[in-house]
Formats: structure tokens, C-alpha cells, sequence
């Protein structure tokens, strides 16, 4: 039997429920080899209004079944996003949100502005994972009035889908997804990095030119599932999980923690068909179980 | 548009060729068919760290690839523990290698220890190119150098003078017009210095080797930050920040 | 060269800087292969005043560098530990700590009254990742007042070293780190166990009868060397820095970022021997570099 | 004070002896010299998963102990992977083993597939002991019956009827008054309905086996939980609370 994989996401149909996660996938125009027959969607490399250089290197580190990133968000800003990369994204058979940066409320939403009816930008992933400059460099995502607020300042701009990707680095993971979801957010995706160090023992000094760096790949996945699974209990938007799913039994942990789709990340540097295999391995798993369809598929979601 | 393949390649070769250095052959036929001088390979293995790890390809011949590494972390360990038969992930040709298209006679390539790696296939392709080549090699001492350097002239150097000149390749090498140069990055500083114009394959840690990570930037004297993985991993040596470039560089991943 | 390797943390004495991290070391009597000869100091698996039966099968599972762990702190409570273990300890060339736990402060208070003056207690680790109670099951640990008020309630009953066990499951450890100092705490262990989560493909449902289960192993070493770190860079007193410590190299990580000593925990389940191993690891990278005593090892510990 | 030994223990012997079922043998003499029958080793690979995996130890002769085990997750699928001359650490030997020193003259050993793991040891210190041996071995199958079965009886089932008695092993097995019993916890359970006295080798998951974690909980008839690693893994059959131990187990780590 073949099992249907296409899922309903904060707005958007989605033929299948694995997606590219922002930051590991580029622009989507890099790579030849990248399978992209399965891919749910892609979220873009998270972009500023403005072109941004990035961190100096070093900039990663591998750990045990991780590695630590600190990128500093290079990327090209709003105008070379729009001139390079979404007309070719408005040719393609999946849809692409773009991963949305800022240091103000009002600077993600002049972003999301900008990029509102531009063919090829099918919605939007808020990264609340930034410091709000105006508010001392406290991070928007572990405050919930901050985070609501960028969520609101989006939700103004635009009619396209908005999803929030949270930050782990909160005590209680379901009051900023309640609300965000308040704010008007279509979706969640859960989590982003955890934040890490590592030394260098000849330097004596932090291995990372930016001290500390975003930790990702397998060593996360319980603490994502965990939060994801934390996030999908608060909430009735449907939730995205990431966070270390390197094949299908991953996600499907995820999946059946209550998640509606999930994001695959550094699996795709290790492998650049991960998110193919990945696809396929659900598909697999749901025809061995008689599943028709992923509404079938049973869900651990407790009320209490 | 180039083309990238991800293949399990056996090891069907291991041959010392320095102290502590060794060339391991794979059978990876599509990559060898396609590979140019200076263009790289990640390599993983099922077991090991979880980020593959780059290596030049050394040469390719018939359906192999060759490399050239010594043990120097976890990963590069665990190849060398690799016994015949044992499947390593290929992926690549990565990168973009040397510019033998520009107008030369000749062709100096410069390499300090490990920097041997791209070498064999650079003079495989200046000679299909019809450049006369130099090969500048050099080392600590003389059995850290590796004994498969070739070309119309070869010249050894070592740091201790116990083989060829004791000195610096960069030092030791003559005028030279089109260079290519390979080794550690403090190294290439020095060819830079001498040579503007050489290209060099740089060194960096990389997340991905396939450009969509961001890892492994080069930071350009022009400002802003390459791709060592798909601009690179060779350079115009004036083009590269040299201060800002890391020369020591550690994953450290352990356990 | 021979180096010095002892240190002074929080009040003791100790020959070593590697500690067995309490949960992982049981009471220091059950294996007969375990060196002693390297532990600087042993805590004790964590103790209630009452005996507790602890939480049902399964209480562990492996993930990628990992394990989950939900043992429900079994033990036999204060009168079991000062009948069956106290004494042994007495006897020990190394000093003990009883990991201390409760429900509300009075209790870890009276637990600590119960302990005070017993032969072979050299000290107390409160340990503030359990529920309070009194307030609702609000973790002690991600509330500045709540892990203060503990503490202030173990130091006003005892003279002996108190220290702090922190919790990772915040968003600020600098805040909770100086709210324990200046309630008393003698030293900071940083950290104890991440919460994380893993599903069961067969039953739909968490591996763990507990649903969750704390995080521990290679895998956390990059966020625990970062959260002790801060922790560091928060407090006058020492840090104890704990989370995913196999080598010597992992404990130097610790020690370059800032702490004072380390303790060593699933490291022992999968080798016997490994705090001695890591003992002996640093007596050899301090020779080889040169460092005539732990004072001498560089850290990177930056106060902007 | 029992003695434990950590040793580097090299494969030195692989056979079948069922459909996907494979007895390995390490050199690890001390181990060999002093383990008895229902006592386990805990085996680490140096670039496998984190948590060394718990084995019974099937027979020890010489210098040599064996294991027998089907490729079930990642630990097994590893070892079964070894060849000859790779080495595995071996933990042991642990737990307490099965009790013969009861007044008896002749002894049943009932094992369900792999619970044949603890039988040969079990012969051996039975024969020592001056007993009869009826040993009694079901399977799925025909051919998933371990083939090194021995005794001065043996009766074989499946539950197919494909060989031997059609059924498993409880309904197999004749009237006995000293039972020792391995196979999964489900069968155990049986085990413990006709034989409330049997002793049983049970399963749990294992953090440490050496008894300072406190994973290998195992529910008690009597209250509260004992330590699979060291006050088992053997029990008498009545003092296990079967309802609460899972008879499902997954470590579950990938990649
Ligand atoms: C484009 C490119 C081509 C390369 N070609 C070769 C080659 O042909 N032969 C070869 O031996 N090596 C080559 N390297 C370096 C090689 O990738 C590293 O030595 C390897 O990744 C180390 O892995 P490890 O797990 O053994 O070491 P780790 O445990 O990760 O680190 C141990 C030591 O390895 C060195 N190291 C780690 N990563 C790098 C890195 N990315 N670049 C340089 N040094 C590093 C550091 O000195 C460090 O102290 C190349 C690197 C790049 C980027
Ligand atoms: C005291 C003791 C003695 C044992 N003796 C033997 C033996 O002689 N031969 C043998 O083959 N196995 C034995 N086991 C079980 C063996 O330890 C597990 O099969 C092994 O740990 C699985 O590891 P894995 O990495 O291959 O599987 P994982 O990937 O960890 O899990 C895959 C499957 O293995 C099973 N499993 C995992 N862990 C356990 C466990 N601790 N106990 C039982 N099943 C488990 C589950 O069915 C699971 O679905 C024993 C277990 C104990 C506690
Ligand atoms: C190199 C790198 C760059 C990333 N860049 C972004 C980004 O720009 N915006 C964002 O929201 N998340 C970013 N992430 C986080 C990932 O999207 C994802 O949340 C995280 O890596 C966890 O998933 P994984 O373990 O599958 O990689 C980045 C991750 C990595 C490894
Ligand atoms: C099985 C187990 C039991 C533990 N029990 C306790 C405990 O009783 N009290 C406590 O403060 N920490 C406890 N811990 C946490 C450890 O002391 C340590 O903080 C944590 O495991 C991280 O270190 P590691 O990665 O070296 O194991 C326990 C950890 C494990 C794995
Ligand atoms: S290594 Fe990932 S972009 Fe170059
Ligand atoms: S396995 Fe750790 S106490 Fe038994």
C-alpha cells in the first residue's frame, strides 16, 4: 500500500511532512546532488533586511553527535534575497518560507513587508532566536511580550503564513508558544540551537571566534523532541519539530511527540539525500503499519 | 553545472609515502573520472564523528581515488584503521581546483608537508596543459617528506636541513611565474607574500563541503567572507585575509 | 615533573580535581574494580529524609552520545544512609557529600540538621532540580527565591560546606547562581541533567514509564561547559563543572572555562576506571605543558 | 569480596548455531577463570554506542569466554560485525548466578530462543554439582533452536510443531523440582506460574550493570525494586512482579 504523506502546515499544503531547516540548506540553489522530490518545503538561510558578513572563523565545531555553529546570519539582505533567489524559488513544485531576522519589532516587519507578494516567498519563519537591540540585547524568544510583539508586527505586514521558530533557551517552552499562538502565528517550529561552548586547550581560549556557538545534530534530539512535544501540548497551531533527525525513525519520534511535520538540518551536511531517506523511511514505516494516511498516525499528546 | 556524486567507496589501497604519511585508494569511479586538480572529497565513515572530513584528491587513476593524510585527530585515525574492503562515504568532487588556463610556460607547484596532497593531479594536468613543471617540497626533516613527488624539476627542503635546502619551500623555490601552492595556512601567508598572484588551496573547517553551511569562511582582503568549500578551496593568495584566517585549527570532538 | 594537583573548593581540602558526581557512584560501596586512589571526592547518590521506592521501568534509554534517566531518587533515606554508609565513609582517605533533596526548604533543611556532626558527612550538595511542593511543583531551581530560600534553610542548620547543584532548565544560570552565593552556598556544581524526551515507535508512547528523563553524557558537554562557564563569570565562590566528562581533555575543557574542579558521571558506567583516567590525563597534560599546580592553568574567564 | 575484571578482550571464534544466531568468543581469561552459570559480562565497542550492552556468558573454557546473540539494534548488529582480532571490552563478570547448592538431585533448565545464553554454564556447574540435567529449548521455528543444546534429557518445542513438542517450552516441559529459566520476560512470566520456586534470569536495561545507577530496576512481589546487576539477574520466579517489568525493551540510540 502507499500511505499519503501530504500534510495541512500553518497555511500551507505540504506534499510531505519533512523540510529543509533554515541555515542547513542554503538558498536551495547550491547544491546539484540535493533530492528534492520529498522535500515538504524549504526554509531559506535566515536573512537581516540588511547584507550581513558574518561571524569571523572559526565558525563550527564538531562535538559528540553535534556540532556547535556560529555563522552571525551572513547573508545577502532583503534586496539580493529578491533580485537572486526567489524568482528561481517561484519556479519550483514546493513551497519556500523565508527564515526572517531583525533587531526591532518594526525591523521583522518591514521585512516580512518587503517580501509580501513577492513571487517565490510562500510564507514566513520568524527566528526569535535574535537580541532585541532596543531592549539591552535580551533575546526576543524568552520573553513572551517580545516575542508576541515580533509576531504581531508580521502578522500586520502580511497575509501569507506566518510560523515563529522558538528558541529552547527558555525555563517554560509553552508560555512563549501560547503566546505567540495569541500573536497570531500560524505554526511553530521547535527548536532552534541550543547554545553551546567548546575550548580550545592550545589557546586556552573558546574554539568558536564568536565564543559561543548554536548546538545541533543528534546530541539534541531528546531535549528537542522533549520541547517539541512541551510546545505541541500548549498550542492548537500545528508544530514543526528540529532538531538531530538524521533518518526516519527520528522523525517519526517526533511525529507521534504530537508534531504535524518536521525540519531536518545537519542530517543534510552529513548527507545531502537525508531529507529524501528520511521521506522515504516514513512512508515505509506508515505502509508496514497499515497507516493510509499521517491523520492515522497515533499521537502521544496528553491533556493534563 | 557540475556534477556531484555520493558513492560507498571501498578501500582498495593503503601505501606509505612519509613518515607517519599515507595514500589510501577507493574505488570511486565516477569521481575519478571527473576530478580536477585542487578539488576535494568528504569522506565519512559509518561509525565515526558525524561531520564528514575534507580531503584533496592526491590522484585518480582508472576508477580510484587516491588521498593523502596522517593521523592527526579521531577521524583521520579511524581511516587509517581502515582495513581493505572497509566502505568509506565519498562525496564530490568538491570545490573549484587550479587555473591552468591562463597563458604559462610553466608551472611552479609549492607544497609543505601535507600540502602534497593536490600535487600529483596538478602535474597531470599542467602536463596535459604542456607546461614545463617545478615541484617545491618540503618538510620538518627529510623523512617527513613524501616520496612520490615528481615533475621536470623536483626541489626538496627541510626545516633542519637533514635533506635538499634547509630552509623554507618559499625560500628554497625559484622565480616563478604561474604558482600553485598547498600546505598550512601560515605557509600560504608566506607564498603570498612572495607570490601575489599563486593560487592556493586553503584550509578551513567545513560544516557541509557542499556550500550550504557557511562554516567555512575565507575571510578576502576585499572585505567579507568566501566559501572555502565552493568559491574555494583555491584562492588568488592576495585575495585571503591571511590574519584573519585561523591557522590552528581543531574539531575536537572526543567520545 | 610531578604537578600539583590538588585544590580547595567550597570548603575542602581535596587531593585531585575529578569528583564522582552524585547518581552515578551509588554510595561508593558497590564496586570492588572502582580507583579511589585519583577521586578528589565522592557525592552520594541523591537522598530524601524519607526512604523512596523510585519510579518504574524503564528508567533509561540510550540516545546518540547519550542516555536519559528517570531513577525517582531512589534510596533509603537519612536513618538507612547514616546506618549503612555514614560509617563506611568515616573510613575513607577522601572526602563525601551527601547530595541532599526535598520538597520544601524545612525539609531540606531538617535533612541537613539529621546529617550535621554524623562521622563521614564532609558536606552537603543540595540538590535544587526537585519540584516545590509547597508552591505548586514549581522547580525550585529556575526560581532565584526558591533556590536562595534552600539554601539559606541547609546553611542555617549546618557548619559543614553547602554546595549548590544548579539546574540547566533556565534561561539565565547567572541569576540563580548569585542568588545561592549570596544565600550562603560555599561552591556552585554546574550542571545536573538536561530534560529530554524519546518515543517508542512500537507503543506510540515515551520509552520512559516516567515520560521524560534527564540528559546526561558526551552529548550535553558543550551546553553544560557553557552554563558553567557563565556560572563562573556570575560568582565569587568556585564552580564545580559537570556534564559529559570521558577524558581528561573533557574535564580541561572545564577547568579552562573557569571551574574550579569537576565531577565525572556516566562516564563511570561505561568505564569503571574513568576518573582515575582523567585524574592521570591531567597530571599529564600539566607536566607536559609545564604547569607546576592547577593555579597555573590558564582560564578564560573574561568579566565584560 | 567477589572480583571483576576490565579487560581488552579479542574476538577469537564466530559460529552459527541457529537462523541469524551467533556464539562469539573472546579471549578473557580472567573472566573465564572465575565467572559462573547466570552471571553476565557487559561489552563495550570503542566506537559503538555510548552504554556498553549486557551479555550472559554462554560457556568460558581456557582463556575464553563465548556469547551467543541475534543482531536486534545497533550493539548487536556491531559486534556480529567484528572480525577476528578486533578487540571488545568485556566488564566482568557480574550479577549473581544461579543457585545449585539447593538439596536436589537432578535440575530442568527451560530457555526460550536466546534464552539459551546462561544453559551451557548451567550443565556445567549442574554436572559439577553431581546432577541430573533435563534441559528443555523452544523456538519460534525449526531452525532458530539453538543447536548446542545438552543434558542427560533434552526435549525440544516450537510453536509451529516444527520440530519437536508443538508449544512452548512451560507446556514442554515434565514435572521438575529445581528449575532454572531464561527467554524473554514473557515467558519468564509462565515460568513463575508453574514454578513459583524456579530461578529466572531476567532482562532489563542497563546503565552501568555494576550497580550504581539504578536503571536495571526490577519490580518485586514484595514492594519497591532490586537492581537487575547485582542482586539478580537471577530471581526466584514468585519474588518478580511480572505485571510491572516490560516485556518490550529498546535502547533505541541511532546515529
Ligand atoms: C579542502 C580541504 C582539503 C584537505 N585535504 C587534506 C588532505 O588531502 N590530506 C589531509 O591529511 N588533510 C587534508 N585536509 C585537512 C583534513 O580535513 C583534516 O586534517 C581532518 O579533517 C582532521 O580530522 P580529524 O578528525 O582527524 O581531526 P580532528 O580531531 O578533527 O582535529 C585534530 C587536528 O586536525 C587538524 N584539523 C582539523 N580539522 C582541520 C581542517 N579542516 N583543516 C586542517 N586541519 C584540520 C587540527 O590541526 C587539529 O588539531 C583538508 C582540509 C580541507 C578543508
Ligand atoms: C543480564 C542480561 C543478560 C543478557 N544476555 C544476553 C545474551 O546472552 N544474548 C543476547 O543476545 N542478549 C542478551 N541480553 C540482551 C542484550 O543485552 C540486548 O539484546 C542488547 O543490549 C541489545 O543491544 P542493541 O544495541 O543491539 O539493541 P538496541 O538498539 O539497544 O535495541 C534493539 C532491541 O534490543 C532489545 N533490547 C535492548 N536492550 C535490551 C536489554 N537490555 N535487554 C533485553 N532486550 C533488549 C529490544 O528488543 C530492542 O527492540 C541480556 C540482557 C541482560 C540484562
Ligand atoms: C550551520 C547552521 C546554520 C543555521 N542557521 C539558521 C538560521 O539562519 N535561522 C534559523 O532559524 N535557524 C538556523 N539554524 C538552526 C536549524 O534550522 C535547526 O533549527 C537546528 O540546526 C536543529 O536541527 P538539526 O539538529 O536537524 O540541525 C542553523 C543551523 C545550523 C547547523
Ligand atoms: C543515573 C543517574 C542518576 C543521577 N542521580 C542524581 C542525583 O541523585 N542527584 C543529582 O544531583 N544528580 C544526579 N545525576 C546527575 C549527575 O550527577 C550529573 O550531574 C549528570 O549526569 C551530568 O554529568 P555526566 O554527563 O558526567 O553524567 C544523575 C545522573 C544519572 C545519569
Ligand atoms: S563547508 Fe558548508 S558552506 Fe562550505
Ligand atoms: S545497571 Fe546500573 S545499577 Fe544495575
Amino acid at each position: 500500500m502507499t500511505s499519503d504523506l501530504s500534510v495541512e502546515v500553518g497555511g500551507l499544503e505540504l506534499r510531505g511532512p519533512v523540510l529543509a531547516a533554515s541555515g542547513t540548506f542554503g538558498y536551495g540553489t547550491e547544491v546539484p546532488l540535493l533530492e528534492r522530490r520529498a522535500l515538504g518545503a524549504m526554509v531559506s538561510k535566515g536573512i537581516f533586511l540588511k547584507p550581513r558578513a558574518g561571524t569571523a572563523p572559526p565558525r563550527i565545531a564538531e562535538t559528540p553527535s553535534g556540532m556547535l555553529n556560529a555563522i552571525g546570519l551572513q547573508g545577502p539582505g532583503v534586496d539580493g534575497l529578491i533580485r537572486d533567489y526567489a524568482p528561481k524559488w517561484a519556479a519550483w513544485d514546493f513551497p519556500v518560507l523565508v527564515n526572517i531576522n531583525g533587531e526591532s519589532a518594526a525591523e521583522y516587519g518591514e521585512l516580512s513587508a518587503r517580501l509580501d507578494g513577492v513571487p517565490g516567498v510562500a510564507g514566513f519563519e520568524i527566528n526569535i532566536s535574535c537580541p532585541n537591540v532596543e531592549q539591552g540585547g535580551m533575546y526576543f524568544g524568552n520573553d513572551p511580550r517580545a516575542a508576541a510583539s515580533v509576531t504581531e508586527a508580521v502578522r500586520r505586514r502580511t497575509k501569507l503564513p506566518v510560523w515563529v521558530k522558538l528558541t529552547p533557551m527558555v525555563s517554560d517552552i509553552g508560555i512563549i508558544a501560547r503566546a505567540v499562538e495569541a500573536a497570531g502565528a500560524d505554526a511553530l517550529s521547535a527548536v532552534n540551537t541550543f547554545v553551546g561552548m567548546s575550548m580550545d586547550l592550545n589557546a586556552y581560549q573558546p574554539r568558536l571566534s564568536f565564543r559561543t556557538g548554536g548546538l545541533s545534530g543528534p546530541a539534541i534530539r531528546p531535549l528537542a523532541v522533549h520541547l517539541a512535544h512541551q510546545a505541541a501540548r500548549a498550542v492548537d497551531i500545528p508544530v514543526i519539530g528540529v532538531g538531530g533527525i538524521m533518518r526516519a525513525e527520528d522523525a517519526l519520534e517526533f511525529l507521534v511527540a504530537g508534531c504535524r511535520a518536521v525540519q531536518v538540518g545537519t542530517a543534510t551536511f552529513v548527507n545531502p539525500n537525508a531529507i529524501a531517506e528520511v521521506h522515504d523511511g516514513i512512508a515505509a514505516f506508515m505502509a508496514a503499519k497499515g497507516f493510509a494516511s499521517l491523520s492515522e498516525l497515533p499521537r502521544y499528546l496528553p491533556r493534563d | 553545472m557540475w556534477r556531484l556524486f555520493l558513492t560507498d567507496a571501498p578501500l582498495v589501497e593503503r601505501r606509505g609515502v612519509a613518515r607517519d604519511m599515507w595514500v589510501l585508494g577507493f574505488a570511486a569511479p565516477e569521481i575519478a573520472a571527473s576530478v580536477k586538480a585542487g578539488q576535494f572529497v568528504n569522506i565519512g565513515l559509518r561509525l565515526g564523528s558525524l561531520l564528514r572530513r575534507p580531503f584533496s584528491v592526491y590522484r585518480a587513476e582508472g576508477d580510484r581515488i587516491e588521498v593523502v593524510l596522517k593521523a592527526v585527530g579521531v577521524g583521520t585515525a579511524q581511516m587509517l584503521a581502515m582495513r581493505e574492503g572497509d566502505v568509506a562515504s565519498c562525496l564530490g568532487p568538491l570545490g573549484c581546483g587550479f587555473d591552468l588556463s591562463r597563458p604559462a610556460k610553466s608551472v611552479t607547484l609549492v607544497s609543505g608537508g601535507l600540502g602534497v596532497a593536490p600535487m600529483p593531479l596538478a602535474v597531470r594536468d599542467a602536463r596535459a596543459a604542456g607546461l614545463h613543471v617545478t615541484w617545491v617540497h618540503g618538510a620538518r626533516t627529510a623523512d617527513e617528506l613524501c616520496s612520490e613527488t615528481d615533475g621536470d624539476d623536483v626541489i626538496l627542503a627541510t626545516d633542519d636541513g637533514s635533506a635538499g635546502f634547509a630552509g623554507t619551500v618559499v625560500a628554497a623555490a625559484p622565480d616563478a611565474d604561474l604558482v600553485l601552492a598547498c600546505g598550512p595556512n601560515r605557509m600560504l601567508a608566506a607564498v603570498s607574500q612572495r607570490w601575489p598572484q599563486a593560487q592556493v588551496a586553503v584550509e578551513t573547517y567545513m560544516g557541509c563541503g557542499t556550500g550550504v553551511c557557511l562554516g567555512c569562511a575565507v575571510p578576502l582582503t576585499g572585505g567579507g567572507y568566501d566559501r572555502a568549500c565552493t568559491e574555494g578551496p583555491v584562492y588568488l593568495a592576495a585575495d585571503v585575509d591571511w590574519q584573519a584566517l585561523p591557522s590552528h585549527l581543531s574539531y575536537a570532538v572526543s567520545a
